[in-house]
């Protein structure tokens, strides 16, 4: 019946990987030389398509995290209450202290994904629609915090005319030079970076022992922890890792607008994080990406029809999700591994 | 403090018949109906078209806000959510199916029944006082009526062989068909019946409150909230969910200030989800 | 021929479609009769007007989007955004680009220097506020007032304001905390707190239209006998519908589209608005000054405004046109060196009003201050 | 002995999975077949097939003269055949009671019902004790009397069984055993056994197929086959 | 080795595992058998720390390990299968079992990302260690095979296969052989045998006694969670209580 098959060599699906793994960094840097170059040639003098870029980028960086909390088998609605907080970090800080907006980025990152450290360990415990809820819960309290506290937020009145990003300087050399008013390619370039530091982060996890471990907490998180992994430990790092994408992109947000609102992220922009997320394909990295750039650019798109520029957008993205119920890459690139018969 | 306690019995009663919906889609479906709000909404819009544009009595267009907004949710399992669900590898899927109805029912709506308040003719005037609170005549008819279709959905669930297939098919959908129960025609009838009753609360509740085309999102998150706080899937814990959160958005609205009370709520939902990730009642149908 | 094109951004989609879509409505309708009659005649040529609205469904992130488009498109006027939070997104945009907008939000810092390129284009509630407060205080003896709002930014602020200038003018404030959620369906849980101090008057700040109805009619239901207001624009035919003879009384600054005080020309606006989206909306009455000084306001200025916003501003001081929608005429122009320094709002008259089986009648009509 | 069921050339696959490759059989009246076979052999997706859970990939299936095969579940339940599945699949959250009605959920006979209820509980008097119990409380073989209580509350003539002593303790497996004769017996039931415990199945069993990645590779009276080396060696431990 | 004492596990007004007392020495192939719901995975869980007991305590090598939580447990040396079939069900077999040598790789979370040396190596480390297991249990040939797609017996033996690549000194086999058919459970005993040969002692829950009787040394029987009997397979065949609670007699009529 079963016959004992040894492999000839056992180090070779490594090997195997390995070189596979520098066509996506190929393909990885021809996108981004793509993007950096080639849209600011072409669109340059376009402030609305250069913005439009701008914000898409920061949002799919922003839903990258929620794809990794997909990873590990959670929806995450929290993401836009995180984002709020990485904002308000930078404005208070900002405008309060005049610390750098330089410093303020990381840090922002930083604060969101510490206090998603703290709420996540024991509401991680939950799952399925409950952990949904729960984090569309957290979005909403962190809108009535920043509304309900003026003396740490400035409550309803919002932070507003935040100042610019200055220049970053390292031993006296500019590294980055002052935002100028008005001007639309820093914004871009950072944004961007962002993003694509954040995918090029996002696949090295994906794809690394870690990312394998998140997938089987999202298949069978007991099985996982009766194999000694420390899954209450993993989950955590996944969504800190995912918080830091959102207090990273809140704070880019904040800077962008100059200002900061309560209502700068709601229950409406976690949703429709996690909403790129699905149309792009939960199975690929890259899918809130390009989530983001199918939506974003299709609702500007459809502006023509005025009025009617939400009803068809929404009826389109029904008609995507029937026609296309695994994303958008699930067409593009028939996913998963060869289905084997099998033979007992 | 009577008057504390009456808006809660109100608050709840409505929010219970509100939670219903939801929860039967949820349970048989595993879909979080995020289009529930939406639904509520056009529910409102068909009674106050029949009542007032076109004269017909309330009682009728409640009716019909149950017939017209149950065959949209027929029409929507049929037409996306099954075809969808046969072929997702995640199920999460449904969710955002879910949401992009929600946004296009209501901006369809805002199209159709344009951006104003609306309502119906008082059901019933006066006003009763109860041990110096005051509970007016429209409300009591409606939480009667609430009262009495939540009654009445109880036992169709519970003791009809239908409500037992409904049963069924939200725990084990193979096996249910193996029972020879014909699942099409049941999820479709079971998602309708949800909807319907999204229809029919929001039908009901025009008649003491108003309704608009923006109304969905907020109600559609309060539901969810009950059925959290009841546990997700079960008739009876949505029940509870709803008169809990009326309970305490009316007692928080009276002992707290205002802008700390649904914070507060959420913290406490949190913290509780926490202590109990089930809910008060978390098993599918109990 | 040529076209003007103007633009219009605010939210128009979700639970706020009610200012927005309406802004949109309004200036559409209005656009149409200009092009009616021919065009609008700016120097020597007469332009068809065309609006292009952008829906920034209430995100900050949708208006700067939104602004970034419009100016790309060539604009230079844009009538909105509708909060505080999406006109100080746009704002930078505004600012960046010297474009000039008319928010209607009343945060200060659009207007005032350094900022220079947004222009109020309704009466904000701070100055609206009190001069109701103290009609109330004189002719029905109110003494004790209360405030409740939805709890988010803009009518919190509003809130904050009114209950700020309440108290200076010498009123008794007995409850100004109380505030219910977005979506709230029943107000007897917040009322019953609100009417438990005893107030003579309840002031509905920042109310969204779909609210007020049921405000209202739970307010009157809990008992409470007094008079209520608010000071933003409010459609009487809705408020009528949800609250019925409860509604009777109740007070709202408003445009100017009341019977009494319209002009034959408003009567005009008012059907062709009704005969473009199937039913009157009183808050298009408000919405409808910020075009109309628009326009006017370009052409006393003539083509090199159309280029350039700079002249456009520097008009501003001595800008005078006039009133066509109130019956008595009346003057148009910009003020706002009070409140910002600068003359950055529209001279739009106070009107107060009151609801009586459906319709407004106006109670006063008062100016701002310059 | 007339052929009441038969199967001609049934292929079932999931997706590029090919699970049964032609399979024929026959069942005649009031008859008691086994399949046996190894692990992913096919037969869960023979009877899937029957009950119109899987759709076939080709072949046919008769029942009562009648070709049944693409008919849905519902239907091919109404024509009189009832599956007690693998791994039991009861409805952990409902009482004993509404499980076994659900069985008869395509009855309208409601007398019918009520006494065919009360034969099953006076068979079964565990379940009389826990009546309003929620099934998912019951211990495994508990639960496998309640799996075989519904399937037969739908008064069914042909009765599939996929592994009824799947995880039961033997003391039970002797009883599930003794419900199985005694149905065929007194009803007149006639039983697809599907089984592991292939040692049960021979016993039980007046035909028995034996089933290899998803082709008939033997068949026969159970008799015999229990006689036959390469089945002993294979399926009877020796 | 291990030391179970006077555990008990009371679930709301049901008492599933009460005062249960019992060792094991390293290299014993022990078997604990009982009728349905007498509370023998509840044993199981309460041992690999799925479950914290109501009372009583369970020690391994000395050290209390009563409730220190799945992984912990795991990192002592003492890995579980489960009683239904578990796996991922979108990883392929390799994948699986790779997944099960990570409580011994040695690289930092950073490490890993990065791919640091120490990572690499843990990688060649544990797919060596895989295929060592796939090659024992015969699998090697459905390395590549989504889980999904296994056949039942095949998942069962996964299972045992992920739980053995986290190299276990107790393996805890809840029904290995349930549903398997008399040859298949033949070759089952003897990877058993071959698992204990390999330094991992098992604990065997199982109702086929032909399997049980062949490869136990020592047999526990539980019944409504307390132990009614203990001893070698002998001895319990014999035993009356174990014949009426749970073996039962032979039946003429059925010839069973
Ligand atoms: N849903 C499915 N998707 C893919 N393959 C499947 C599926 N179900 C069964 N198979 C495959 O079909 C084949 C036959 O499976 P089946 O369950 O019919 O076998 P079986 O004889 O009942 O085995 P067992 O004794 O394990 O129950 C197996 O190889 C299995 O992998
Ligand atoms: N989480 C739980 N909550 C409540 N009761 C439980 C729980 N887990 C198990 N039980 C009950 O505890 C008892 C023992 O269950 P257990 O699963 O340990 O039995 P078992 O001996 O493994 O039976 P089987 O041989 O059928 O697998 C059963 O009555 C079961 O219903
Ligand atoms: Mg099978
Ligand atoms: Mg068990």
């Amino acid at each position: 019946m079963q016959k004992t098959i040894s492999m000839p060599n056992v180090n070779l699906p490594q090997s195997e990987q390995r070189s596979s793994a520098l066509k996506p960094i190929g393909l990885g840097l021809l996108i981004a030389a793509a993007y950096f170059i080639a849209i600011p040639l072409v669109f340059g003098a376009n402030g609305y398509l250069l913005n439009v870029f701008t914000t898409m980028a920061a949002v799919s960086f922003i839903s990258f995290g929620v794809w990794l909390t997909f990873a590990i088998g959670r929806i995450n609605l929290a993401q836009a209450g995180f984002a709020l907080i990485g904002a308000y970090v930078t404005a208070i800080l900002v405008s309060r202290l005049g610390v750098s907006f330089w410093i303020c980025l990381p840090l922002s990152g930083a604060v969101a994904a510490l206090l998603g450290g703290l709420i996540g360990w024991p509401v991680l415990r939950l799952k399925g629609v409950y952990f949904a809820m729960i984090t569309l819960c957290i979005t909403e309290a962190c809108r009535l915090t920043a509304l309900s506290f003026p003396a740490l937020t400035r409550g309803a009145q919002g932070i507003v005319d935040l100042p610019l990003p200055g220049e970053l300087s390292l031993f006296g050399l500019t590294i980055i030079p002052a935002f100028e008013k008005g001007a639309r390619l820093p914004f871009f370039y950072l944004a961007g970076t962002l993003m694509l530091l954040g995918l090029g982060f996002m696949w090295l996890l994906d794809t690394s022992r870690v990312g394998a471990v998140f997938r089987s907490l999202r298949q069978n998180e007991d099985l996982a922890s009766s194999l000694g992994i420390n899954v209450a430990k993993y989950r955590v790092v996944a969504f800190m890792v995912s918080c830091f994408y959102a207090g990273v992109g809140g704070a880019f947000f904040a800077t962008l607008q100059q200002n900061v609102y309560p209502t700068t992220f709601q229950v409406l922009d976690s949703v429709y994080f996690m909403v790129y997320c699905f149309v792009g394909g939960l199975e690929f990295v890259i899918g809130p990406l390009v989530g983001a750039l199918v939506m974003m650019s299709s609702f500007e798109l459809l502006h023509e029809f005025q009025r009617y520029q939400t009803v068809i957008f929404s009826g389109l993205m029904i008609l995507c999700i029937l026609l296309m119920p695994n994303g958008i890459l699930s067409v593009v690139k028939r996913s998963g591994k060869p289905e084997e018969a099998t033979n007992a | 403090m009577t008057q504390v306690m009456l808006n809660a019995l109100v608050v709840g009663t409505t929010y219970a018949l509100i939670a219903l919906g939801i929860t039967i889609i949820f349970s048989i479906m595993k879909v979080v109906n995020f289009a529930h709000g939406q639904l509520y909404m056009i529910g409102g819009f068909v009674v106050y078209y029949f009542n007032v544009v076109f004269g017909l009595p309330f009682w009728f267009g409640l009716v019909m806000s149950f017939l017209i907004v149950g065959l949209l949710g027929v029409a929507m399992e049929l037409f996306l959510f099954r075809p969808v669900m046969l072929r997702v590898k995640r199920e999460e899927v449904t969710m955002l199916l879910a949401m992009g109805t929600a946004v296009f029912l209501e901006s369809l709506a805002l199209i159709v029944f344009g951006e104003k308040q609306r309502g119906v003719p008082p059901i019933a005037t006066g006003i009763v006082e109860l041990f110096g609170a005051r509970l007016p005549t429209g409300r009591i008819v409606v939480i009667v009526v609430a009262a009495m279709l939540i009654a009445a959905l109880m036992a169709f669930i519970g003791y009809t062989k239908t409500g037992r297939a409904l049963r069924a098919m939200a725990q084990d959908r193979e096996a249910t068909a193996l029972q020879g129960v014909n699942l099409k025609w049941l999820s479709a009838m079971g998602f309708g019946l949800g909807t319907g009753l999204a229809g029919l609360s929001g039908g009901l509740l025009v008649a003491i409150f108003a309704v608009h085309t923006g109304a969905g999102t907020a109600i559609s998150i309060k539901a969810f909230l009950m059925i959290m706080i009841g546990g997700a899937g079960v008739l009876s814990g949505a029940i509870l969910g709803g008169f809990v959160l009326g309970f305490l958005e009316s007692v928080g609205y009276a002992l707290l200030p205002g802008s700390l009370t649904f914070l507060i709520i959420f913290l406490i939902v949190i913290c509780f989800l926490i202590v109990r990730p089930n809910g008060i009642m978390g098993k599918p149908w109990g | 021929e040529e076209t003007l094109k103007i633009g219009a951004l605010g939210v128009m989609s979700g639970p706020f479609a009610g200012w927005g879509g309406v802004m949109c409505q309004t200036f559409k309708s209005r656009a149409g009769m200009w092009n009616d009659d021919g065009g609008v005649a700016i120097g020597d040529k007469t332009y068809k007007v065309e609006v292009v609205c952008v829906d920034d469904k209430g995100d900050p992130k949708g208006a700067q989007t939104g602004a970034e488009k419009l100016v790309s498109e060539g604009v230079k006027y844009i009538q909105g955004p509708n909060t505080d939070s999406t006109a100080e997104s746009a704002k930078t945009v505004m600012e960046a680009n010297g474009t000039i907008n008319m928010p209607y939000a009343f945060s200060k810092s659009l207007y005032k220097a350094p900022a220079s390129q947004s222009i109020l284009g309704m009466v904000a509630s701070y100055q609206v506020g009190p001069v109701i407060y103290k009609w109330l205080m004189e002719n029905k003896g109110v003494k004790k007032i209360a405030f409740v709002s939805e709890n988010n930014a803009d009518p919190i602020k509003q809130r904050d304001e009114g209950s700020a200038g309440a108290k200076a003018l010498g009123l008794e404030v007995v409850s100004d905390q109380e505030t219910y959620e977005s979506g709230t369906t029943d107000f007897f849980p917040i009322l019953t707190k609100v009417i438990g101090t005893a107030p003579d008057h309840i002031v509905l700040s920042g109310v969204s239209p779909s609210d007020v109805g049921p405000l209202i009619k739970a307010a009157r239901e809990l008992g409470f006998t007094g008079t209520m207001s608010t000071e933003t624009g409010q459609d009487p035919k809705a408020i009528y519908e949800v609250a019925g003879d409860a509604a009777n009384g109740f007070i709202a600054a408003g445009g100017a589209s009341t019977e009494a005080i319209r002009s034959d020309f408003m009567v005009k606006f008012i059907d062709r608005y009704t005969k473009d989206w199937g039913e009157w909306n009183d808050v298009a009455g408000l919405f409808v000054y910020g075009p109309e000084i628009m326009i006017q306001t370009l052409q006393s200025v003539g083509p090199k405004a159309l280029e350039d916003t700079e002249a456009f501003k520097a008009s501003l001081d001595g800008f005078v046109g006039k009133n066509p929608f109130l019956k008595d005429g009346g003057e148009l122009k910009y003020v706002g060196r009070t409140d910002y320094g600068q003359a950055r709002q529209v001279s739009v008259p106070i009107v107060v009003q009151q609801v009586e089986n459906g319709e407004y009648k106006p109670l006063f009509v008062g100016k701002l201050p310059d | 002995m007339s052929a009441q069921f038969s199967i001609r050339d049934l292929a079932v696959s999931y997706g590029r999975v090919r699970a049964v490759k032609g399979v024929s059989l026959t069942a005649g009246e009031g008859q008691i077949i086994s399949l046996i076979g190894a692990n992913g052999a096919g037969k869960s997706s023979i009877l899937r097939a029957i009950t119109g859970l899987t759709a076939p990939e080709s072949g046919e299936i008769w029942f009562d003269g009648e070709r049944i095969d693409g008919k849905g579940p519902d239907q091919i339940v109404a024509r009189g055949v009832a599956m007690v599945p693998e791994g039991r699949r009861i409805f952990p959250f409902m009482s004993v009671r509404d499980n076994l009605l659900m069985g008869a959920y395509r009855r309208k006979d409601n007398a019918g019902v009520a006494s065919d209820l009360e034969g099953i509980l006076t068979r079964f008097p565990r379940l009389r004790e826990r009546i309003r119990q929620q099934a998912g409380s019951l211990s495994g073989g508990e639960q496998q009397m309640v799996a075989l209580g519904r399937a037969l509350m739908s008064k069914p003539r042909l009765l599939l069984l996929d592994e009824p002593s799947l995880g039961i303790a033997p003391i039970i497996v002797r009883e599930i055993a003794r419900f199985i004769t005694s149905i065929n017996r007194d009803n007149g039931v006639s039983v697809i056994l599907v089984e592991q415990n292939s040692r049960m199945a021979l016993k039980l069993s007046s035909h028995s197929y034996v089933l290899e990645t998803g082709k008939i590779a033997l068949s026969g009276p159970s008799h015999e086959l229990a006689e036959n080396d390469d089945v002993r060696r294979a399926y009877l431990g020796g | 080795m291990l030391e179970v004492r006077g555990l008990t596990k009371i679930f709301g007004g049901l008492t599933a595992v009460k005062d249960l007392n019992f060792t094991l020495d390293a290299g014993e192939i022990l078997s604990i058998i009982g009728p349905n719901g007498a509370g023998k995975s509840t044993c199981f869980k309460l041992i690999a720390s799925f479950l914290t007991p109501t009372t009583g305590t369970v020690r391994f090598n000395g050290k209390d390990i009563t409730g220190i939580g799945p992984h912990a447990v795991a990192r002592h040396g003492i890995v579980r299968t489960f009683q239904e079939n578990t796996s991922f069900q979108d990883m392929t077999v390799r994948e699986a079992v790779l997944l099960g040598y990570q409580k011994d790789c040695k690289a930092s979370l950073a490490g890993m990302i990065f791919r640091s040396p120490r990572a690499r190596r843990d990688e060649r480390e544990a797919g060596d260690y895989a295929d060592h297991v796939l090659d024992m249990l015969g699998m090697t040939g459905l390395a590549n095979t989504v889980s999904a797609a296994l056949p039942h017996g095949m998942l069962r033996n996964l299972g045992i296969a992920v739980a053995l690549a986290a190299r276990p000194k107790l393996i805890l086999l809840d029904e290995p052989f349930a549903g398997l058919n008399s040859d298949e459970t033949k070759r089952g005993v003897e990877l058993i045998r071959k698992i204990r040969d390999e330094g991992v002692t098992p604990i065997l829950v199982e109702h086929d006694m032909t399997a049980v009787m062949s490869v136990s040394e020592r047999i526990v029987v539980v019944s409504f969670g307390s132990k009614i009997a203990e001893g070698t397979p002998a001895e319990i065949q014999q035993n009356e209580k174990v014949i009426e609670a749970y073996l039962g007699a032979e039946d003429t009529e059925i010839g069973l």
